[in-house]
């Protein structure tokens, strides 16, 4: 209720606004495990900064009744919307293609392009953790023979399959 | 073999890979004509395989057959193809006199000839109305309602049924028309005949409908013949065969002297075909609107029949005859005799042992070898394909389980 | 910490009737605590239709306060594009992809408090940038004209009609018309790429249904190799025939 | 309505505000649900009309007029149970989002000159954007009753009306661009006077812009041949399964709301809003507020001529619904990229040529001259540069009055 009682809105409570949804995406990029939770997160950075551009465009808030960015603040706005939305298809499209070749949008999963030593070893510290994460999701069959014994990749899956 | 998947060895939970959707067209689905299972294997909307499941309304009406006299088996036979009992009741009881060499009087064979006609124009329009349904308009349903009343009322004058009739049985029928009924069957008939136009306006030409069943499962000639299709299916493919004229001896005594041709595409074109609507240009032959075509012009037909019925029948004088006794003995032997019921050729067998219950009754249902065609069909088309395939091949469950 | 003290006093422009209350400032903070109450929600929940769920009602908010700021043509664009489009394809997405194993992909709580840490210090960083300025921290006044589209259209088109002093400045501000072609011509091109990457391809691995269903295969009771834990599938391939 | 209230009742600023949107808010909202009401118990009567049968007779009254009231009873009686595997939020939240989205598209929408609940500038624009969020609701309720039927149910409804909008968009550009502004209230004020000034009869590719914007209306509402989502004969009931009693209602109410709303916007921005067919308003003299009571009855006049219209266009919805057939989803699909959008873009093109080469009405009798259309945008802005500063925010400015601001190149 403090900015209400202070009077009319101005360009920095759309700033704090902004501010916020920002870094709510990028965190979201970053801690997300599922890709389509990257994508909300760019949607939510992309958000971000439409407000401050908006904010800087209205002449409602602009104290002297000139907004420093004029007109082309909304335009701008425009304009990121419009990409936002080109961005999001592709985006979308290059998942779904990885879905159907993977068959899950685990990003941690994409990692056919790392070299294989290193895979194996990272593989272990992260298995530890995706078990102890996901045991409950998978049945308990899926438990015999994974690479906690350090068998040579594929070979684990060949046991159990 | 299935080639294994390369996955990699930190992959814990299982990745089910589903994008084909095993789907249950259940037991109770509406547009599914009575209790049928379909087990749909669909990859988003195309539809892979096709399953039927049958068997939810058997009532082993075969296996009390062979407890009961022939006579007393006849209201089994109106439970089979419940929208045409008629001509159940006439496939059976012809298959009886066939085993008893037992010849029914001329007034008793034209008045089955006008009542089996009349049955048969019945079940076509619930047969159009419920396909009008499958395809998600609802008001020829109700049209086709109103007519199939008409002549629900006559039935019911003739019977005093309206679903399950009894009326024609072994050696004749159980009761004569009464008074005033043919001039009320013929006014059904002069007002009915502007209605099939309405029907083709509503329907037929439609622009939507040719497109929803214009080259949708196309059910080609040998198919049909190698999987036992009769009746509309067949003749929608093309195929000239109808058993009142090429049936056995003593079906076809029945039609004979009666000016009929059978509603199949000869050379390209119907028989009078000037009176109806064009063929679709996009309109395969073999296709759902072909078989809903012919069973327009069968229900024309057996108007036609029904007519020359009615003037044969009045000029019959003498008493109608009395059917056989209840427990007639049968003779020793069997016989086989096929008719042509509205939805196809419907087979009745039975074994007799000199007494007169039947040693072993058996009948072969039309809608059963129908709908054998479906999985055929229905491979590769869309989801909202499957309803409009079924229907078009008019299946009705209590004759295939029986 | 003086600029704490700024941020919560800031200086009163007009005298506060008691009764008046500045409705432009109501509805601000119910669209701003919609708009970030969502976003963090998105970033808490694990399970991704939720998320997408909470990410509509923050751009919805979002759009809410475009209308605020007196960008109505952008609010509706928002609405229209963003929440109407994006969001639409995005929630296709997450159906196409969200099978029961994969709806709640939880992140390892390890990651969890690194990001905490590091979010607080952006978000410090920000709002201390935000706070800081002078000029932005004095409340507009809300009595300039209604605004309407068609300036905006007519920049999109290239003729800047916008408020009267932008024409003193020296350099005359161009319209915003080979931007607008850009970006046309770049979305035609977005759409056919995403069209050519989502093609139906030939599936690198044969389907159990191929498999079984290829004629001269006998149809072997369970595929191997990959346990099928769907049932019913034996129902269609073996079932009591 | 405010001012009334705080000088004379005495109630504090807020209050009184309040309390007028409360009002306002109540008005539009039961206009729009008593229409629903009546739509219901109206589809029931043409129905059954179309089928040869009588339809609901007894419930009430000679023609059963208190059908719906008894539909609605029994909806709120029934149970609202939830499928088990539903996912609860998301399954409770699904019809009020559909419910919400048609509903608030009404704020732009004007019942009479100025009876509108918010003049906005972006009217029509915000009209169609908030009909594309009833997706929302729809794909929700499909997810979240955790049925395979429903989810297919769903995933059809959302591709449908998403890429109606298309089409929609391009036919709605049309008038905008012949009235020059996204108001609502411009639009429908240009086509007043006689039958002949609406942009219906303005030339011939509005005329054929209007059907196709009505089929791709009928189509984004989900209705007649479009019904994909609630196809009775494969999905059983589409993405609406699971749903029962008050919950279920909220999506009838949603589709009546948005088939009321889509022909309501076909009267105004085609058939001239609240101008009737012959301007008895200006014949009669009234529109210069001689009379006391003038604009008030000319604004109910323009209500009345508004409702009607909207009227007729259900009505015609209803009718189509039971004379054809579904189509298939592809055939949907193909209806809308290969017949529906090609044909908005030519005619776009057509009206667009059409302005330029012959600008004005079709027939020579047109109010609106060649300048005044095209310079329209330039002409204000010249004529009042002096009082830019004047500021009136009242709804009641015209055109010219809210340009006054800009100042001409």
């Amino acid at each position: 209720m403090i900015l209400v009682a202070t009077g009319t809105v101005s360009v920095t409570h759309y700033l704090i606004v902004g501010a916020i949804m920002f870094t709510a995406g990028v965190v979201c990029m970053a801690v997300k495990r599922n890709a389509l939770g990257v994508l909300m997160g760019i949607e939510l950075v992309l958000n971000g900064a439409n407000i401050n551009f908006v904010a800087f465009g209205s002449s409602y808030l602009a104290g002297e009744g000139r907004s420093p960015l004029g007109l082309d603040g909304e335009v701008m706005a425009l304009f990121v919307i419009l990409l936002a939305a080109a961005e999001a298809a592709v985006a979308l499209a290059i998942t779904l293609n990885f879905y159907n070749n993977h068959g899950t949008v685990d990003v941690d999963r994409a990692d056919d392009l790392r070299a294989q030593s290193t895979k194996r070893n990272h593989g272990n510290r992260h298995a530890a953790a995706a078990v102890a994460g996901n045991c409950l999701a998978g049945p308990p069959r899926l438990l015999c023979g994974n690479s906690f014994f350090g068998q040579p990749d594929g070979a684990a899956w060949k046991v159990c399959g | 073999m299935s080639q294994v998947i390369e996955e990699d060895q930190r992959i814990i939970e299982f990745d089910v890979r589903t994008d084909e959707m095993l789907v249950n067209m259940g037991p109770q689905h509406p547009s599914t004509h009575g209790v049928l299972r379909l087990v749909l294997r669909t990859d988003g909307e195309i539809v892979s395989e096709l399953e039927p499941h049958i068997g939810y309304l058997h009532r082993c009406a075969e296996k009390i057959g062979e407890n009961l006299t022939a006579r007393q088996w006849i209201p089994y036979t109106d439970r089979m193809d419940y929208l045409a009992a008629m001509n159940m009741n006439l496939g059976w009881s012809l298959a009886v006199e066939k085993l008893m060499q037992y010849e029914v009087s001329e007034k008793a064979r034209h008045l089955r000839v006008l009542i089996a006609e009349l049955g048969r124009i019945a079940s076509h329009l619930v047969g159009m109305g419920a396909y009008g349904l499958d395809l998600g308009t609802f008001s020829p349903f109700l049209y086709a309602f109103r007519e199939r009343e008409k002549i629900l009322d006559l039935f019911e004058e003739a019977c005093g049924a309206r679903l399950t009739y009894s009326y024609i049985t072994v050696g004749g029928l159980t009761a004569d028309l009464p008074p005033g009924w043919l001039q009320r069957c013929e006014a059904f008939l002069e007002q009915f005949e502007p209605i099939i136009r309405e029907y083709h306006t509503l329907l037929t030409t439609n622009a939507i409908f040719v497109k929803r069943t214009a080259g949708i499962g196309v059910l080609s000639p040998e198919m049909a013949v190698d999987y036992g299709c009769t009746g509309p299916v067949l003749r929608g493919s093309g195929v000239d065969i109808d058993m009142r004229r090429d049936g056995e001896s003593i079906y076809t005594a029945m039609y004979d002297g009666y000016a009929f041709e059978v509603a199949v595409m000869k050379d390209g074109h119907y028989p009078r075909d000037h009176e109806y609507p064009a063929v679709p240009v996009d309109a395969v032959l073999g296709d759902c609107w072909h078989r809903f075509f012919v069973r327009m012009l069968e229900v024309v037909q057996s108007m036609d029949l029904v007519r020359q019925a009615i003037d044969r029948y009045s000029r019959c004088k003498g008493p109608l005859g009395e059917p056989l006794k209840l427990a007639e003995k049968l003779p020793a032997g069997d016989a086989y005799l096929e008719t042509e019921c509205p939805k196809g050729q419907m087979g009745f067998y039975l074994v007799g042992d000199g007494s007169a219950i039947p040693w072993r009754v058996r009948a072969r249902s039309s809608s059963f070898s129908n709908l054998a065609v479906a999985p055929e069909l229905c491979r590769g088309c869309l989801i909202a394909d499957v309803p409009a395939v079924v229907g078009s091949l008019d299946i009705v469950m209590g004759e295939i389980d029986r | 910490m003086n600029w704490m003290a700024n941020f919560l006093f800031l200086q009163q422009s007009t005298p506060l009737p008691v009764a008046a209350i500045d409705w432009h400032a109501s509805l601000f903070v119910l669209f701003a605590l919609v708009a970030c109450g969502a976003a963090v929600m998105v970033v808490v929940t694990d399970n991704v239709v939720r998320m997408a769920l909470h990410l509509v009602l923050s751009l919805g908010a979002t759009a809410g306060l475009f209308f605020l700021a007196g960008a109505e043509f952008v609010g509706s664009m928002q609405l229209m594009i963003y929440v109407g489009g994006t969001l639409v394809l995005l929630v296709f997405g997450v159906m196409l992809t969200a099978q029961t194993k994969l709806v709640a992909l939880r992140t390892p709580p390890g990651d969890r408090v690194i990001a905490g840490i590091l979010a607080a210090a952006l978000l410090a960083v920000l709002v201390q940038s935000a706070v800081s300025i002078e000029t932005w921290r004095r409340p507009g006044r809300a009595e300039t004209q209604p605004p309407t589209a068609t300036p905006l259209g007519m920049a999109l088109v290239g003729v800047r009609v916008d408020s009267p002093d932008s024409a003193a400045e020296s350099q005359r501000r161009s319209g915003y018309l080979l931007p607008f072609e850009i970006v046309s011509v770049h979305l035609l091109v977005v759409l056919v790429g995403a069209a050519y990457l989502a093609r139906a391809k030939r599936r690198r691995t044969p389907r159990a249904i191929d498999v079984v269903a290829s004629a001269d295969h006998p149809p072997s009771p369970r595929p191997s190799g990959r346990p099928d834990d769907r049932e019913a599938a034996s129902v269609l391939i073996g079932s009591g025939r | 309505m405010a001012e009334f209230l705080m000088n004379t009742v005495g109630l504090p600023t807020w209050l009184a505000w309040s309390v007028t949107a409360g009002v306002a808010a109540f008005l539009i909202l039961n206009v729009i649900a008593g229409g629903a009401l009546v739509f219901i118990w109206a589809e029931r009567k043409i129905a059954a009309r179309i089928q040869d049968r009588l339809g609901p007779t007894r419930t009430g009254g000679r023609f059963g007029w208190l059908q719906s009231l008894a539909d609605g009873i029994k909806l709120l009686a029934k149970e609202d149970l939830m499928p088990d595997g539903a996912d609860t939020l998301l399954f409770r939240l699904a019809p009020y989002v559909s419910f919400c989205a048609s509903f608030c598209a009404f704020i732009a929408m004007p019942f009479a000159f100025d009876v509108v609940g918010q003049r906005l500038n972006v009217g029509v624009f915000f009209v169609i954007a908030v009909l594309g969020l009833e997706v929302f609701g729809v794909i929700l309720a499909g997810y979240a009753s955790a049925s395979k039927w429903s989810l297919f149910g769903a995933m059809r409804e959302a591709a449908q009306v998403v890429s109606y909008e298309v089409p929609l968009g391009m036919c709605v550009v049309v008038p905008v661009m012949l009235a020059g502004s996204m108001d609502l209230v411009t639009i429908g004020e240009k086509q007043a006077g006689w039958l002949t000034n609406w942009y219906l009869f303005h030339d011939p590719f509005t005329f054929v812009i209007f059907w196709v914007y009505f089929t791709c209306a009928v189509a984004s509402v989900n209705r007649a041949p479009f019904d994909l989502a609630e196809a009775e004969s494969e999905l059983v009931a589409g993405f609406h399964t699971e749903y029962s009693g008050l919950r279920w209602s909220f999506f009838f109410m949603a589709e009546y709301g948005s088939m009321f709303l889509v022909s309501g916007l076909a009267a105004v921005l085609f058939l001239g809003g609240w101008n009737g067919p012959i301007p008895i308003a200006e014949l009669a003299g009234w529109s210069d507020g001689s009379a006391v009571t003038a604009p008030y009855a000319v604004r109910l006049l323009g209500c009345a001529n508004l409702l009607a219209k909207a009227t007729v266009g259900v009505l015609l919805m209803m009718w189509i619904r039971w004379t054809l057939p579904r189509l298939r989803i592809d055939q949907v699909m193909t209806t809308c990229l290969k017949y529906c959008t090609p044909i908005a873009a030519a005619m776009f093109a057509g009206v667009m040529l059409w302005q330029l080469f012959l600008p004005g009405g079709l027939l020579p009798g047109g109010r609106r001259t060649a300048i005044a259309v095209r310079e329209g945008w330039l002409e204000q802005a010249v004529e009042k540069p002096e009082d830019s500063s004047a500021v009136s925010t009242d709804a009641g400015s015209s055109v010219s009055q809210q340009l006054a601001g800009v100042a001409e190149r």
